[in-house]
């Protein structure tokens, strides 16, 4: 029974928010599913970088490397498996079960590979472990532009059409759930302490390597998952798709929505995700006005968004939700009355 | 609870966005094709920022040349036209995104582009979905237009596909030159350079000659003479690179400085002004295949190559060459076409046969593919001089 | 049954200097050991030896008998020794009651799956977790600041919010690296009441680096002194303040102090 | 052994552009703690200046004079865009996290890198922004006769010697400025801790401003070079070759003079010999391979001092 409880509430935000997404799944037309697709992504992308960048203060630029493993891998299992059929399913059950098949191929594999450059790289700090890093994901583009399994330059082409919002939004709220349930147990907290003080957060007990390159490979992971559904939304999964550039866009978000913050890097990544779509009409100075508009912001509000605390520690949101408690807020994952009253609010 | 409270009401906004959203489109979309309006949009999906952004460039301006001339021909069907273009900063991703929204948002009836192969290939599924035609001046990767074993049915080319343009040097190099040891220097990065490079390479060894020499470099390198060393060591009578001019005319420059004499083979992508001005003579001698050539007395091409360096001051490249016809033969399809509903129009592009663009007659064969014949072009006193035509 | 703690003939070497060289001291179960000795005596360095901040150049540090030379200072704090910081080092973004929290994490048993899964393991982890930390926060006074980001407190209670921190980890052995610093006279007392009451209630020991000597005279049980790296002396307080050498080594030390002249922590590293 | 040669010369050539851009990164680097991403497209603007200068003014006969006041001109008009740029986009940031102005580092290279792809506003007597295609860079310097020098059966071009010895003229200048004048011992000193600087009396603002003009004028010189040596311009090439000068930057450890110069020579070096004896599809990769492994071994460069933190 117990047991059964705990399932239940470890799956709880998915079945809350399964419904939600074939609404909204059903209502939205193509042109803006796309679009909700990519802001989707970048949420994933942006809140998974943001537990290696901002919880645990390492300066990753090679998350685009890791999507590319993972769209690579899920890819190859798709466009493999194309035609065939689980016995006694309908087809499309069976298509979907084997795209999860895939995307948990990719994230798995994305996962080894932020492992493998993990262990490595994480003894460095600061500027030199984001060189570092930058540096596996062009090793990784270059190593697939070699392949020739992997179509080179231009990549594997006519993926099946499978990712649909519903998976888009499961991955985010996956991903959103992941980095909270992370925020507020003790294991982020280790991560933290990482953030602040390397040298007392080994002293006090904690194995900082290890919890890096654990942080590392979480993040990895969805990286990868990131990069399955992207590349199963537009059919394709190429080289150009994950450049360095890419890696520093989701920095970007990070950054804006503000370090640690988790609401804030979902909030940055919509608002950057849609702000370059609206900016679309202005063709070549698009990336003029987005280029001002990131200087602007930053200069705005240089913590970020929403600094290192989440939307609800915001006054006038508090005021919104006449919240009960008053104490002063802390950063991301610190509001103590968390864990204490789990029975109620433990769901996320 | 604060947690899940705002991520219901997160969810909230989201789901009633995606409702509002819908509706104006949904309302508007319901006589799509049907609605009388006397434009005709035709969209265009291009890189007119990044790293290809030049190609992306001279692709639309030449397809504004086409609209301009044809509104000034009366339109078609007695509508006007009018081109929208997105841009795609050169990313596949952003391409899919973009051609979704010209289609579905703003009801384009064709599609044109993307220059690039891998652009292209982002843009060919929603084109089938959509039921719209997207016709692509210069993606020649065989699988643009062929998904697996079967032809896309809503996606056009009009330029040749990589085997051909490779087989043509192929053949020019060993029957025309009497060359036997080649060396390749290729864009490893790029699909249009990958794809040519190992048709060229598979047929000049068919034919009985020996690549001495596979070299590759990245688009954006500024030297490439470890390359051009590692192949001037190998002794190779002719280096095959084909790249795009942006690359090539510092390859052809360095080549020369490394005391490399022999001469130099590419492909369309070497079509350019820009090319000589940059290379400055270091390539003379050298050859590459093009779809036509500026000296073609033609008066559709030399009416064409007129307004273009009128219109924006430059030499049209083979890349504003292949978009202007890509714009030609799909407002021909309009005009034949029996209404303006995508499957119509994809009906009258599919049975496109002897059209007479700039860049070459244009018969669409069963893949979808151009076919063509192809000119070899010298270079001479830093001037392209025609040499010869490769008929399919 | 070995001691919690022991070092023999430690020797650390940076290039050609020698930090420190030559300590022993066997710690006792409850003892309480001041370590003391004037600007740049090597204090910090045997600490940092201790805890696995560095690598001792020779010799042997044991925890409860198991040799832990090569080990990291988290390896090292696992097995039951803990320490506090001369310039506190505190996570200074994170509440008072996380920073206590973090240091639990110590003896925690549940990994990443039980927090991104929620499993009943993490959740009984989790409310431990926080009745221990508020437990150690009221020993040292600070249950009114739980919540305050921890930058945000007055330096005394940063003092012994890091003290909290360090106990949190539940160690055999607790080093404290002068806690009394740049605290006044009245304060210093009080602290040196409240280490020792910690010692008694707890049952651990604790080492002590102290800069004023009259001070840690008064709660440490033994002393040892230290000058130049070398151990000069150790023994009962009473003898210790009588040993000439000591007193030598002292004179420029304490003379300052009697006048009152600052000496800024960072200076005694 | 002539290829050996071969190599070895173009490596060099290679490796003067990256540490010549490198140069300024490390300055940079050495007094803010930042990566001023935006050093690239600085080197991209300063080749374009040159160009508009070669242009407008001075057209005509290649000639030493010209060279001299093409590259100068540049070299000014860079250290002014350097300057604005500090004061208004890094300045309001400084006491902020380190990566808050990284992003408004990205957000000025993105506006330069897109900006100069617009297409002409003005068109006479320059186009300006000059728009995505590439442009031929005019010769500033004619060698007469032969442009190449021979040596050992490798060619070396006249234009690249010249470009090796202005690197290391250049970098002798640094040297003597960081650590031979009152300018030099004032920027070591905000390098250190900006703080007790400033409360040493330090101009700690203009110290910065100036670093970001030296290290701008710098990267224009490396734009001119590399633009005499491979005639091309456009708008992006200073991304890829701004990240490689970097990579060069970090494996000589950032904030070192020497170690940009070396770092900048070996990563020339490296890429070269991998390119020409290996497979050079993998290039850039081994090019990052090496700088792993170099890190790993030295995780503060080969120049840059490991600093231990003290506990």
């Amino acid at each position: 029974m117990a047991r059964a409880k705990a399932v239940f509430r470890s799956i709880l935000p998915f079945l809350l928010g399964l419904p939600v997404l074939f609404a909204i799944q059903s209502v939205t037309p193509p042109d803006y599913a796309l679009i909700l697709v990519s802001v989707g992504v970048n949420v994933v992308l942006a809140v998974s970088l943001n537990v290696v960048n901002g919880f645990t203060g390492q300066f990753s630029l090679g998350h685009a490397g890791f999507m590319a493993v993972g769209a690579y891998t899920a890819a190859k299992i798709t466009t493999g498996l194309v035609g065939v059929d689980l016995p006694f399913v309908p087809q499309a059950f069976s298509d979907q079960a084997i795209f999860a098949l895939a995307l948990s191929a990719g994230m798995a594999t994305a996962a080894l590979a932020g492992f493998l450059v993990g262990m490595p790289s994480l003894r460095l700090r600061g500027d030199y472990l984001a060189i570092v890093t930058l540096g596996f994901g062009e090793i990784i583009r270059s190593v697939i532009e070699n392949m020739k399994t992997l179509g080179q330059a231009t990549g594997l082409s006519g993926l099946p059409p499978r990712t649909n919002l519903v998976w888009v939004g499961v991955s985010a709220i996956a991903t959103v759930v992941m980095a909270r349930r992370l925020a507020v147990s003790t294991q982020g907290r280790a991560l933290f302490a990482i953030r602040e003080d390397e040298v007392a957060a080994e002293a006090m007990g904690v194995d900082t390597t290890g919890y890096k390159v654990r942080a590392f490979v979480i993040s990895a992971a969805y990286a990868g998952l990131a990069g399955a559904l992207i590349s199963h939304a537009i059919l394709l999964a190429t080289p150009r798709m994950f450049t360095f550039v890419r890696s520093i866009e989701v920095v970007v978000m990070v950054v804006l929505g503000g370090l640690g913050s988790i609401t804030g890097s979902i909030v940055a990544a919509c608002t950057l995700t849609i702000a370059l779509e609206l900016l679309r009409e202005f063709q070549a100075y698009r990336m003029v006005v987005y280029a001002i508009l990131l200087i602007a912001l930053m200069l705005l509000r240089p913590q970020g968004i929403f600094g290192t605390r989440e939307i609800w520690d915001l006054a006038i949101v508090r005021r919104l939700f006449r919240t009960r408690q008053l104490a002063a807020t802390g950063p991301a994952g610190a509001s103590p009355t968390e864990v204490r009253d789990d029975s109620t609010k433990g769901v996320v | 609870m604060r947690f899940a409270r705002a991520l219901a009401v997160s969810a909230l906004v989201l789901a009633v966005a995606g409702c509002e959203k819908k509706q104006e489109p949904a309302a508007a979309g319901q006589q799509q094709a049907a609605a009388p309006s006397d434009t005709i949009l035709i969209g265009h999906v291009a890189s007119l920022t990044g790293e290809q952004a030049t190609f992306g460039e001279s692709t639309d301006n030449a397809i504004k040349l086409a609209i301009a001339e044809a509104n000034a021909n009366g339109g078609v069907k007695g509508k006007k036209l009018a081109l929208k273009t997105y841009d795609d900063q050169g990313k596949p991703e952003e391409a899919a995104v973009a051609a979704t929204r010209l289609i579905v948002q703003d009801k384009v009836a064709v599609l044109l582009g993307e220059v690039a192969s891998s652009r292209s290939l982002a843009i060919a599924p929603i084109a089938d979905t959509n039921k719209v035609p997207q016709i692509s001046p210069t993606s020649t990767n065989p699988r643009v237009t062929k998904d697996g074993t079967k032809t896309r049915p809503y996606v056009f080319r009009v330029c040749f596909i990589d085997p051909f343009q490779g087989t043509v040097m192929a053949k020019f190099a060993h029957e025309n030159l009497k060359l036997k040891r080649v060396a390749i220097l290729r864009d490893v990065g790029n699909d249009y350079s990958v794809g040519l490079a190992d048709y060229f390479s598979a047929k000049f060894k068919e034919l009985g000659g020996e690549v001495v020499s596979d070299q590759s470099f990245k688009a954006g390198d500024q030297d490439f003479k470890a390359q051009l060393t590692a192949i001037k060591n190998k002794n190779p009578q002719l280096i095959y690179v084909p790249a795009y001019y942006t690359d090539v005319a510092l390859i052809g420059r360095q080549a020369r400085e490394l005391g490399f004499k022999g001469p130099l083979a590419g492909g369309d992508g070497w079509d350019s002004a820009k090319l000589y001005e940059i290379a400055q003579g270091a390539l003379d001698g050298s050859y590459f295949s093009n779809h036509y050539t500026h000296e073609n007395p033609d008066p559709r091409v030399q009416n064409f190559v007129k307004k273009y360096k009128d219109t924006y001051g430059s030499v049209p490249d083979a890349l504003a060459a292949l978009g202007y016809d890509a714009a030609l033969v799909a407002i021909d399809s309009m005009n034949r076409a029996k209404d303006l509903t995508g499957p119509s129009i994809r009906d009258a592009i599919e049975q496109t046969k002897g059209f007479h663009g700039v860049a070459g007659n244009i018969t669409l064969d069963a893949d979808h593919n151009a076919v063509k014949s192809a000119v070899v072009i010298g270079i001479e006193k830093n001037t392209p001089k025609y040499v010869t035509t490769v008929e399919p | 049954m070995s001691a919690p703690l022991e070092a023999k003939s430690v020797t650390m070497r940076f290039g050609g200097l020698k930090a420190l060289s030559e300590f022993s001291l066997v710690m006792e179960p409850g003892e309480l050991v001041g370590l003391i000795g004037p600007n740049g005596a090597g204090k910090t360095t045997a600490f940092n030896a201790i805890t696995g901040v560095y690598t001792p150049s020779e010799g042997e540090v044991r925890v409860s008998g198991e040799l832990v030379n090569a080990q990291r200072p988290h390896e090292i704090c696992g097995k039951g020794v803990a320490r506090t910081f001369q310039n506190i080092r505190l996570y200074k973004q994170l509440t008072a009651l996380d920073n206590v929290r973090v240091a639990c994490h110590a003896r925690a048993t549940s990994g990443f799956f039980d927090a991104l899964f929620l499993t009943a393991r993490h959740r009984t982890e989790e409310s431990r977790i926080l009745s221990r930390a508020e437990e150690y926060l009221k020993v040292m006074g600070l249950s009114h600041r739980r919540d305050e980001i921890s930058r945000n407190l007055p330096y005394g209670e940063q003092r012994r919010l890091e003290i909290a921190r360090a106990l949190a980890t539940g160690p055999k052995v607790l080093c404290l690296d002068e806690p009394a610093a740049g605290m006044n006279a009245a304060e210093k007392v009080e602290l040196m009441q409240l280490i020792r009451n910690i010692r008694d209630r707890f049952g651990i020991s604790i080492l002590v680096i102290e800069h004023d000597m009259r001070l840690v005279m008064g709660v440490s049980e033994r002393l040892l002194v230290l000058d130049h790296g070398v151990t000069i002396a150790q023994g009962k307080p009473e003898a210790i303040r009588k040993n000439p050498k000591v007193i030598e080594a002292y004179l420029g030390d304490a003379y300052l102090e009697e006048k009152h002249i600052a000496i800024t922590p960072e200076g005694a590293r | 052994m002539t290829e050996f040669l071969q190599h070895f010369v173009n490596g060099l050539s290679v490796g003067t552009i990256y540490a010549l851009i490198a140069l300024g990164y490390t300055m940079v680097y050495g007094v803010l703690k930042l990566i001023n991403f935006a050093h690239g497209d600085v080197y991209m603007v300063g080749a374009f200046s040159g160009y508009y200068l070669g242009i407008v003014g001075g057209g005509g006969e290649p000639s030493f004079f010209r060279a001299a006041y093409v590259t100068l001109g540049a070299m000014i008009a860079c250290a002014l865009l350097g300057f604005v740029i500090e004061r208004f986009a890094y300045r309001p940031l400084r006491h902020r996290a380190r990566l808050t102005a990284l992003i408004t580092a990205i957000g000025v290279s993105f506006l330069l890198e897109y900006g100069f792809q617009l297409s002409p506003w003005i068109r006479t007597p320059v186009q300006f922004p000059p728009g995505p295609s590439p442009r031929f860079f005019p010769p500033l310097i004619d060698f007469g006769g032969e442009r190449s020098i021979e040596v050992l059966g490798a060619t070396m071009p006249k234009i690249d010697l010249l470009g090796l010895g202005v690197a290391l003229g250049l970098m002798l200048v640094l040297q003597f400025i960081v650590y031979r004048t009152r300018f030099g011992t004032a920027m070591r000193a905000v390098s250190f801790d900006p703080q007790v600087a400033g409360l040493m009396g330090i101009p700690v603002n203009r110290i910065i401003s100036w670093t970001f003009m030296l290290g701008s004028a710098l990267a224009a010189a490396a734009g001119i070079i590399n633009a005499s040596s491979r005639p091309k311009i456009e708008p992006l090439f200073g991304l890829i070759s701004g990240l490689k000068a970097f990579v060069a930057a970090v494996l000589g450890g950032i904030g070192s003079v020497p170690g940009a110069m070396a770092g900048g020579l070996l990563l020339g070096l490296t890429e070269e010999y991998v390119a020409g004896y290996t497979d050079s599809s993998y290039r850039d990769a081994i090019a990052f391979t090496v700088l792993i492994l170099v890190l790993l071994i030295r995780p503060a460069g080969l120049f840059g001092r490991v600093t231990v933190e003290k506990v």
